[in-house]
């Protein structure tokens, strides 16, 4: 049976305005923005991890941000189920919420200092009226917690985040997030911040949940040897685009455009007894707010020919479930 | 931390943790004692002080009488007892150094919060007018908004407590523009919930203890401030208070005949009650703000 | 932007907040209930004030509707039209400022940078030893300074100093009476009559710089340069004075910003006290006496130099600080 | 004589309770020229011993036993009058936020020169070329020596810092976390750099890192710290390949790899312990799999199990059996 698209994204569009303080219009007319996210195109089905991957300031966070509406969309479609989510109003979208949650890089930002376990997690049933007793909510707190392996629960459900180690911390993160039974989380880094001897762990957890509640997982990331293990497709970004995209394994075992090319060459390996031919690149990602014309890797590439610096290249086949947009490959 | 205390509710766990660090300072523990004795003090004045500070019935000695032991620290202008009106004087320092710095706090936390939630064309409306209040000279102005209005205790309390927002406004904005970025705040959002949600369950816990912090320093230049102007005679006539009786007795001429006895005591009251906010309040800073954390 | 804009922008603030200031000193005055300046006019007795009636009914409109006289308000004080005061009948206020004026720059001026030095110093120290008794000390005497009423300070001085010991003058800025054959001598008594006041302004202020000074200390202690200049070799002083104090010094010159209005409240007091006539004992007596077109001018003035001082000391800041994207 | 040997080194913060044994026995030897990975998730004291061999340590730490002998002389016990003369001229450190790291009010070229001038009797002029090499050596712009640190990428602070180390031609160079800000292109443009520079230059290198991989990549021993303590300790290719602390075989187990065959990734359970109050005998025993009565008892001794080979475990010799 195929299974069904949950989330899906049409030439999605954000730029940040540059604020500038009431003197600085006065001296220069020109709007300025930061191009954060500028045209990226994906979709996701049921228990499935697409992966955005790309290096910082290349837009997958804010990516995940647009679709969870939590930043206002430039430009573009979001649908979720089906239903084109992309302007709704703060009520209309209630629903929606309850369906998609997020969970973020670093546990000890991501839950309020002030507030206990209980609190947390309880968190998104409380403020959508999901319950109809207090002993329902203590009950589904309990459940949700037990889900997450915090065992008892009542141990944790009244300690503070400064109580828990990292690990318990991202735990609790979880269980706030699969509380409501969403369909769809957003896992900006879930385990980048944690000691590599628990990552695993939590990865295995929210695995689990993608199988059991049929969960379609947005995984961001900036460390593409995780991805490998936990993702079905990548989209690898570059300056606000996704540059190539496709199976996990065709992506990461055959790169077809430079940029991924060096991406991967970059990441070192476990294994001194393997010797790469590294592809160093040169110099920084450009500035967003003014991204290069043409291709926008072309100041980088090492095969960047003529065209590269005026037109952009588009998306391309290069195999089975497998995209890229590089001059080289049209 | 025990299992005893997991089972404990959390608001309890968190007075404790906080009185736990309060109590290994030193400073802070001396002001708390300081300020329980005034407060003491402040309520039992009618039964505690030996002779009526206020009506005809009060002029029980002879004018300028120095220490006896009849009169403590002696008599003033009139022949009141000064002892008698040091006690009395406690209430309306008190009272006044609590409620301006009531309202200032107040009026500190609500313009930071509205300021640093919502951002944009208000934030930069409030906190120009922050600006300009910051470097009006304050008791330059309060002088003249207090001989503008009358003299008179609530008068007072709002001249103080109209100008001495603008740290904790600034503080407390500062503290949310941070807060709000934090991630704990998107993830509220993402669950659904509603900005005064967010308001109310996750800011305002957080900056609550360093508004309070800040009000408990706030008391101790309110109270400095109804001294100072008490003092060049901008006080209520019908309520003694400390800065009021060296008021009188600069005018009456204390100093020419050398009555340390109206000069001094006065003094050291009101250096005694700031002291403690002070010391409290530093205290208070050096746990809460979150600045100071990673000093120790 | 540059510094050019920088400053222009920092000098136009200013000129908005002296607007308000002036917005405050006119309508609290003219526009409060039962309207101040009329009121003290229509109490006094026939005589020269009455006559003063008519001058300023012509030179600032009070015949006029309330939003006229505004206008006419900002018009005069721009050239300089401070009107005449009450007390001192027919003298232009502009003439009582001017005297009054150097005598407030003078003794805030010498207390304000002895205060400064005094207090960096301390703090200084207290950091450099941290929880040692030097250090503790600081902390204590200083929160304890602060909490004294600088006015009370003052009596105290006057009474221990001036009645029992008789070192210093009780108050005033020169002796009464006496002549003085050259610049000098007359110097040395206003110098002499100026130490009591002076050593009670640095007193009180002084507690506070130091543990400003301390904690900024501190919190730059903590930092990773202040690591990475020790790992480089260098020595202790070469690390304190080079690397930690100057980063301490930007909160410090923030401070020094936000204070300027606090010594204008000891500036009051103490001149007050003192019997020091300056622009604060001008205000105080204007207070006192509903002269109202010199308390205007007297708080116009003080609201001015705290103003300026600001500016200076933002610039001061854009200076030390190359983070500062004006 | 090696160079630099560490000797059951410990070092302990005093806290509100007690002592925080951050290093507690620590034992390690590098020669010239050589390249130590130094690794161990966080808390485990990779970072306290390095400031310690600097006796850099914040004001509540001290050296509570141990030796650091640098060409033979400790520089545990030494006053801070000598010791100041070793920093930076002998041994330097790169810390891991540059940003950070580099005084914000001060010129970059400035803060090189400076380090220069304390330990070189050379002129100011001299020190200015000197970092103007050291900016080409690291692949900076020259120019840029003249900008404040706020005015560089991360990438380009963490060169100044490179350069910085240099700046007196150290024989050691401490790296803690170099390249953990930075994004993986710029991390390999930055290792790759480094590596070059501790060629040609024959310096000796502490990296420290708790990315596994890295250290594959750049060292040629390594050091696995684990709760304050050397857990394992051998030649890279042993390590990686022949590991046999349980807590080794279980960190790279856990650690996820680009290439290779995908097998599936491994937790360790549990969290590292709080160390002011370390379980008793072997620290690793609440998370260990194969722990037995003896390991809640007995602390295990760093013992050589092959030449240059060395593993704190009850078990070494029955784990030799076990394949990894």
């Amino acid at each position: 049976m195929e299974n069904k698209t949950v989330i899906k994204v049409e030439n999605l569009r954000k730029w940040f305005p540059i604020r500038r303080s009431f003197f600085a219009t006065l001296f220069s007319k020109e709007e300025l923005y930061v191009k954060a996210v500028d045209g990226v195109d994906f979709e996701i089905k049921e228990r499935e991890v697409f992966c955005l991957a790309g290096e910082s300031g290349c837009g997958k966070t804010t990516t995940a941000r647009t679709i969870l509406r939590l930043v206002e969309p430039t430009d573009g479609k979001i649908y979720f189920d089906g239903d084109d989510i992309t302007h709704l109003k703060t009520k209309e979208l209630k629903p929606y919420r309850i369906k998609m949650q997020i969970i973020f890089q670093d546990p000890y930002e991501s839950l309020n200092p002030r507030l206990s376990v209980f609190d947390i997690v309880s968190e998104p049933l409380q403020v959508n009226k999901l319950y109809e007793s207090q002993r329902e909510l203590k009950e589904k707190v309990a459940t949700a917690l037990e889900e997450v392996e915090l065992i008892p629960p009542e141990r944790f459900m009244y300690r503070f985040p400064h109580e828990l180690s990292g690990g318990q911390r991202q735990r609790v993160a979880i269980a706030r997030a699969i509380i409501t039974r969403p369909r769809f989380i957003a896992a900006d880094e879930p385990v980048s911040m944690l000691d590599v001897s628990i990552r695993a762990e939590i990865l295995e957890l929210m695995d689990r949940f993608k199988r059991e509640f049929n969960i379609a997982y947005l995984y961001i990331t900036h460390d593409l040897s995780t991805a490998r293990y936990v993702s079905d497709r990548i989209g690898i970004m570059y300056l606000g685009k996704i540059v190539e995209t496709g199976n996990i394994d065709k992506v990461l075992d055959d790169p077809q455009h430079p940029y991924t090319q060096a991406l991967i060459s970059a990441i070192p390996v476990p294994d001194p007894t393997m010797k790469r031919k590294r592809v160093i690149l040169r110099g920084e990602p450009p500035n967003p707010i003014y991204p290069p014309p043409g291709c926008r890797f072309h100041p980088r590439c090492p095969y960047a020919k003529d065209v590269c610096k005026e037109k952009e290249p588009e998306m391309v086949k290069v195999g089975e479930e497998h995209y890229a947009a590089c001059w080289l490959l049209s | 931390m025990s299992d005893d205390d997991v089972e404990m509710a959390p608001w309890k766990r968190k007075v404790k943790g906080f009185w736990e660090a309060f109590k290994r300072s030193k400073l802070g523990m001396t002001g708390l004692i300081l300020l329980l004795i005034f407060l003491i003090i402040a309520i039992a004045a009618p039964i505690i002080a030996p002779y009526p500070v206020y009506g005809p019935e009060s002029r029980v000695g002879i004018p300028f009488e120095p220490p006896s032991n009849e009169h403590w620290l002696g008599c003033d202008e009139l022949g009141k007892d000064i002892f008698s009106q040091l006690l009395w004087g406690t209430r309306v320092s008190l009272f006044v150094g609590f409620l301006a710095a009531l309202m200032a706090t107040f009026i500190g936390l609500i313009i930071g919060i509205v300021s640093g939630y919502f951002g944009g064309v208000i934030d930069d409306l409030l906190m120009r007018i922050t600006d300009i209040i910051l470097v009006i000279p304050g008791l330059p102005f309060m002088i003249i908004l207090a001989a503008v209005l009358g003299p008179s205790i609530i008068n007072i309390v709002f001249v103080i407590g109209i100008l001495g927002w603008t740290g904790t406004a600034r503080l407390i904005r500062s503290q949310v523009l941070s807060l709000k970025e934090r991630p704990f705040v998107e993830a509220a959002r993402a669950a659904g919930a509603s900005d005064a949600h967010i308001m109310f369950k996750h800011i305002m816990p957080n900056v609550m203890p360093l508004a309070f912090a800040q009000m408990i320093l706030g008391v101790s230049g309110a109270v400095l401030s109804e001294a100072g102007l008490s003092f060049l005679g901008l006080g209520d006539p019908t309520h003694i208070s400390w800065g009021m009786m060296l008021h009188y007795a600069y005018e009456f001429g204390a100093l020419h005949i050398g009555a340390w006895w109206y000069v001094i005591p006065p003094g050291i009251l009101i250096t005694a009650v700031v002291v403690a906010f002070t010391f409290m309040g530093y205290a208070f800073d050096e746990i809460l703000n979150p600045k100071y954390r990673r000093r120790r | 932007m540059g510094m050019r804009e920088y400053l222009i922008k920092r000098i136009i603030q200013g000129i908005v907040t002296i607007f308000v200031v002036i917005s405050i000193n006119f309508f609290l005055f003219r526009a409060m209930p039962g309207n101040p300046f009329m009121r003290f006019i229509e109490s006094q007795p026939r005589g020269k004030v009455k006559e003063m009636v008519d001058i300023y009914i012509k030179l600032f409109g009070l015949d006029k509707p309330l939003w006229e006289q505004y206008l006419i308000y900002i018009k005069n004080l721009l050239m300089g039209k401070f009107g005449y005061s009450f007390r001192q009948v027919g003298v232009p206020v502009s003439k009582i400022i001017m005297e009054r004026l150097p005598n407030t720059l003078i003794l805030m001026g010498t207390a304000t940078t002895l205060t400064i030095i005094i207090g960096i110093a301390f703090g200084v120290i207290a950091a450099g030893r941290r929880g040692e008794l030097a250090d503790i000390s600081t902390v204590v005497v200083g929160l304890t300074l602060y909490s004294i009423p600088i006015f009370w300070l003052g009596l105290v001085f006057i009474l221990v100093f001036g009645f029992w010991l008789g070192w210093f003058p009780l108050w005033g800025m020169i002796t009464p009476g006496k002549y003085f054959s050259n610049p000098f001598e007359y110097a040395v008594d206003y110098l002499w009559h100026m130490t009591m006041p002076c050593t009670v302004l640095v007193l009180v202020s002084a507690g506070g710089w130091a543990l400003i000074t301390r904690n900024a200390l501190l919190d730059v202690f903590t930092e990773d340069y202040i690591l990475t200049a020790k790992a480089k070799g260098l020595d202790e002083r070469t690390v304190f004075y080079k690397h930690a104090l100057r980063n301490a010094m930007l909160p410090l010159v923030t401070m020094i910003a936000l204070s300027f209005g606090f010594i204008a409240s000891g500036a009051v007091l103490t001149e007050t006290v003192f019997s020091w006539y300056g622009i604060g004992r001008l205000l105080y007596e204007g207070t006192m006496q509903h002269d109202y077109p010199v308390v205007q001018a007297a708080f116009f003035m003080i609201a001015i130099c705290v103003i300026a001082a600001n500016i200076i000391a933002d610039i001061l800041y854009a200076y030390l600080d190359p983070r500062v994207k004006y | 004589m090696a160079m630099l040997e560490v000797e059951d080194l410990k070092i302990y913060y005093e806290v509100i309770g007690g002592d925080v044994k951050a290093v507690d026995g620590v034992y390690f030897d590098l020669e010239k020229g050589e390249a130590l990975g130094l690794a161990g998730e966080s808390g485990c004291g990779k970072t306290t011993a390095a400031l310690g061999i600097l006796r850099l340590l914040p004001s509540n730490g001290r050296i509570a036993g141990g030796k650091i002998l640098f060409e033979g002389k400790d520089l545990a016990k030494m006053s801070e009058e000598s010791i100041r003369k070793y920093r930076w001229k002998r041994i330097s450190i790169i810390f891991q936020g540059a940003m950070n790291a580099l005084n914000p009010v001060i010129r970059v070229g400035n803060q090189i020169v400076e380090a220069i001038l304390a330990h070189e009797n050379v002129t100011e002029q001299e020190a200015w070329r000197r970092t103007e090499e050291l900016f080409e050596m690291v692949g900076l712009d020259p120019e840029r020596a003249k900008d404040y640190p706020h005015e560089l990428s991360g990438g380009m602070r963490q060169r100044v810092m490179i350069a910085m180390a240099l700046a007196c031609n150290p024989d050691l160079v401490i790296a803690d976390e170099p390249t953990t800000a930075l994004d993986v292109t710029i991390q390999a443009q930055v290792l790759e750099l480094m590596k070059k520079l501790q060629k040609e230059l024959n310096l000796s290198l502490i990296l420290i890192t708790h990315d596994l991989a890295v250290i594959a990549e750049t060292c040629n021993k390594v050091a696995i710290m684990y709760a304050g303590k050397i857990a394992e300790y051998a030649d890279t290719y042993t390590i990686f390949k022949k590991p046999l602390h349980p807590y080794t075989r279980g960190l790279i187990k856990a650690v996820p790899s680009i290439k290779g065959t995908k097998e599936k990734l491994v937790a360790i359970p549990g969290s590292p312990p709080d160390l002011l109050y370390p379980p008793p005998g072997c620290r690793f025993h609440p998370r260990c799999k194969y722990a037995k009565d003896i390991c809640k008892e007995k602390e295990p001794e760093l013992t050589e199990v092959a030449p240059g080979h060395y593993a704190s475990c009850h078990f070494v010799d029955e784990m030799k059996n076990i394949p990894f």
